[in-house]
């Protein structure tokens, strides 16, 4: 197995899967957070007795992942909710919190939530009252950094439980050229039970598509890919679907992250996408498919150049050359 | 098993026996002890690790003596470590003795610095490889 | 200010099993074990009947025992913070 | 990857890949009559990579990659690549291990009923349990032992023993030399020698059994037998244990379930004939 291939024709296709390099096929999709999505495919399929322990293991690591998630948002809100904060999940917490179809077989990490930026500061005190801690420390440049240039706080810990929380005000840096809405992001997202939100289905496939394509360097970004492509098949079953996603990615100018996920997530996953918002392919799209399936079946990483080529790509996005320069140069002296 | 079966060895026994003496206790007494995730002993067959005394997130800083970084050259504090410490350098800083290479003045600080990791630091991993229940 | 009221989760969500004179929870929400003393099972019991503040589930609580020391707020505090109570 | 070896361990598969051949030689020797896993499929992926590029050649140092990493291991030099390997595999299952309550324990075998030796690195279990699989029993495992969370029952994985220091030269009298792997001095866990379980440990992998005792020795104390509450059991094994909270209701069940059926007791002993003497003791009581 020489690049992830068989790991997104798995995730496709399940079915056309015929005697597959089962071992690496595991260890790669466990390389890309993708085992607990994998066992959701696969299920009800004849398989080796081995890889259905697997799996059925896989689905209960899944299951417990989604208590973990759910009840750090839970806690958070009960932190967060009687200040009055509007608190917007982000990302994996969302699609479990909402129980999109996105949720199943979704790892998550940290807790991510939108506030409005005016309140960001009482958010944080709330959460500190709660248990949380600084993990950095208060002074320095990282700190100095964040609060200046990026999106959230620096992170938070909560101090039994060890885990952390990203509180974020808008969905990239600062210092990144295209500007979110963070506003209107917050103003049109969608109440859950007991009070905590999230985005407006449009909103969320922005969000995806900007934390793919116009916040990293694209690690781990089968994953994210997905999350598109599983939110992509839901969401279209609204006839409205793709005119509002016109119109927000426009609004957040954020419609070349937007088209060119969309063409990958055709491209890889065939997902269907309206052509229309999804743009005319790009020869970069082979570029940008070739740089997600770096990885083979022994879960290492492949095609160095290409991957610290999107690295650079990476710290171009988010920031000003000078800055860039000025920040590596920090770092370095540290 | 269902639930209602495991109350009834639970705490839904304990209810109706009138005249039972319940202790509410002080503030300062806990009842309640939340398992954690441990690595625990686990770890130690597990990995060989180090400690970086600070961490990357406080690179260059000095170490107070309850252990948090504080500004370079703050007088008092223990100046960084140039080596990670070992995990066997740290199990004895954490038993309040001085391992060799480590000044003995500065000991309790970096042991303090230790105790203070958290996950997501690094070092955090191996501090917990360290722990030990008694 | 009025003193808060506390809620417990439904029965269903908590297991609890005694293991000589301490009891193990597991929290099904948090998915969270809990080793607890007296009188934490006793508490969330009490608190199944509906919402109380300290000096309701005192009155609650006297119903059925011999009630020693009083910090009924501390416990309080603490099962909050684990997650096994909430604010009504 | 060039270099690579799949072994079975009981219910679980691995896969060890190196860029060296050095280390996959010493484990196909440690592990030679061990069976290939099934249908060669692997739960486990470890990898041995050196820890920068130009570290494959110049002092060559092996970084432990795989599925599940550690951010904050160290790298050991190509010598000790045998080491690297075996924590490799402790490292799988500790982080990644979720079918079964994993324990850090050592387990033998009598009569299809199952001896449980816990408690803290250093208190010599794992020594105490290659003695006693010289001594009739089975040698279920010596670092890890696995409750089955369905049945309950506990499941073998025979891994080669890990012997420190003063416990190679005892094991070295009571075991013939070609079961022994090489001797590694100056490790951080000072000296280590593997060796590899009889035969019929190995023969018998696939057999689980009932628990029926847990005890918790300390080597180099007064001779002295303690019981130990269930609630302090309860506590200590979820310490002892890396997925216990990953399993969420299911490790709380299997676990609740072994602590309050099984008999128990702490068990100091001055030398190891001391120890087998009080375990055949508390065998018979407890059958």
């Amino acid at each position: 197995m020489r690049n992830a291939g068989l790991l997104v024709q798995a995730l496709r296709d399940p079915a056309s899967l015929a005697d597959p390099d089962w071992s690496g096929l595991i260890a790669a999709a466990r390389a890309e957070q993708l085992l607990g999505s994998l066992a959701v495919r696969l299920e009800g399929m004849k398989l080796p007795a081995k890889i259905a322990t697997i799996l059925e293991a896989a689905r209960r690591d899944s299951a417990h992942a989604r208590t973990q998630a759910l009840w750090e948002a839970e806690m958070a809100r009960r932190a967060l909710v009687p200040t009055g904060i509007p608190v917007i999940l982000l990302k994996g917490t969302a699609f479990h919190a909402a129980g999109l179809d996105a949720h199943q077989g979704r790892s998550v990490g940290d807790l991510d939530i939108l506030v409005p930026r005016e309140r960001i500061e009482e958010a944080e005190a709330a959460l500190i009252a709660a248990g949380w801690e600084r993990i950095k420390s208060a002074e320095g440049y990282d700190d100095l950094y964040y609060r200046q240039w990026m999106h959230e706080l620096p992170p938070l810990i909560h101090r039994d439980r060890d885990r952390m929380i990203d509180v974020h005000h808008t969905i990239l840096p600062l210092t990144a050229r295209p500007t979110p809405d963070a506003a209107a992001l917050i103003a049109d997202s969608v109440v859950l039970d007991g009070g905590l939100r999230v985005l407006l289905p449009a909103d969320m496939i922005v969000h995806a598509a900007a934390h793919l394509l116009a916040d990293g360097d694209l690690a781990g970004g089968l994953r994210n890919l997905w999350d598109i492509d599983r939110l992509l098949r839901e969401f279209a079953a609204d006839p409205g679907f793709w005119p509002t996603l016109v119109e927000r990615a426009r609004r957040h100018q954020l419609g070349n992250a937007v088209g060119r996920a969309l063409r990958l997530a055709s491209r890889l996953y065939g997902t269907p996408v309206d052509h229309a918002v999804a743009g005319r392919a790009r020869w970069s799209d082979r570029l940008f498919a070739a740089r997600l399936l770096a990885r083979n079946g022994w879960g290492q990483e492949r095609r160095k150049a290409l991957r610290f080529a999107f690295y650079i790509r990476s710290h171009w996005l988010r920031m000003p050359p000078l800055m860039l320069a000025r920040h590596l140069w920090t770092k370095a002296r540290a | 098993m269902s639930d209602s079966e495991q109350d009834e060895t639970g705490a839904g026994a304990v209810m109706p026996s009138r005249r039972t003496v319940l202790v509410l206790g002080a503030a300062a007494a806990s009842t309640v002890v939340t398992i954690r995730p441990a690595l625990a002993q686990t770890a130690g067959s597990v990995l060989n690790c180090e400690i970086p005394v600070p961490g990357p997130h406080a690179a260059g800083s000095y170490i107070g003596a309850d252990g948090t970084p504080v500004a370079a050259g703050t007088p008092g504090a223990a100046p960084p470590l140039a080596r990670p410490l070992s995990g066997e350098q740290a199990r004895v800083l954490l038993r309040g003795s001085t391992p060799p290479g480590v000044n003995p003045q500065s000991a309790q600080a970096y042991a303090n610095y230790i105790r203070r990791l958290q996950a997501g630091m690094s070092g955090f991993t191996c501090y917990a490889s360290l722990q030990m229940p008694r | 200010m009025a003193a808060p009221r506390y809620i417990a989760d439904p029965e269903d969500q908590v297991r609890i099993v005694a293991l000589d004179g301490l009891s193990v929870i597991f929290h099904a929400p948090s998915g969270m074990t809990h080793i607890v003393a007296p009188p934490t099972p006793e508490i969330l019991t009490a608190l199944r009947k509906g919402p109380a503040d300290a000096a309701e589930l005192l009155r609650r609580l006297s119903a059925h025992y011999e009630i020693e020391g009083d910090d009924v707020a501390a416990r309080l505090n603490e099962l909050e913070a684990a997650g096994l109570v909430r604010r009504a | 990857m060039r270099n690579s070896l799949a072994l079975q361990i009981g219910p679980v598969a691995f896969r060890v890949g190196s860029v060296w051949r050095a280390p996959i030689e010493a484990l196909a020797g440690l592990y030679a009559g061990y069976p290939a896993p099934e249908d060669g499929i692997c739960d486990f992926t470890v990898r041995l990579e050196p820890e920068k590029p130009w570290r494959r050649w110049l002092r060559p140092s092996v970084a432990i990659q795989g599925d599940y990493i550690l951010p904050d291991a160290a790298p050991l030099p190509l010598g000790m690549g045998l080491l690297a390997a075996e924590m490799g595999m402790n490292l799988q299952m500790a982080l990644g291990q979720k079918r079964y309550l994993l324990l850090h324990a050592a387990s033998v075998e009598k009569d299809g009923r199952a001896l449980i030796l816990t408690g803290e690195s250093g208190a010599g279990k794992s020594t105490f349990a290659a003695l006693l699989g010289e001594r009739g029993w089975r040698l279920m495992g010596d670092e890890f032992a696995l409750l089955d969370l369905e049945t309950g029952m506990l499941r073998a994985f025979p891994r080669a023993v890990s012997l420190k220091n003063g416990a190679i030269a005892l094991m070295e009298r009571e075991v013939i030399p070609t079961r022994f792997g090489p001797r590694l001095d100056g490790t951080p866990k000072g000296s280590i020698r593997h060796m590899r379980p009889d035969a019929a440990a190995i023969a018998r992998m696939g057999e689980g059994a009932r628990p029926a005792l847990l005890l918790f020795p300390r080597f180099g104390a007064a001779e002295a037998v303690r019981p130990v509450g269930q609630a302090e059991i309860f506590m200590r094994l979820t310490q002892a244990s890396t997925n216990y909270v990953a399993l969420g209701a299911a490790g709380f069940d299997a676990l609740t379930r072994l602590v309050s059926t099984i008999p128990s007791a702490a068990v100091d002993y001055p030398d190891t004939d001391t120890a087998i003497g009080l375990v055949d003791e508390l065998w018979r009581q407890a059958a």
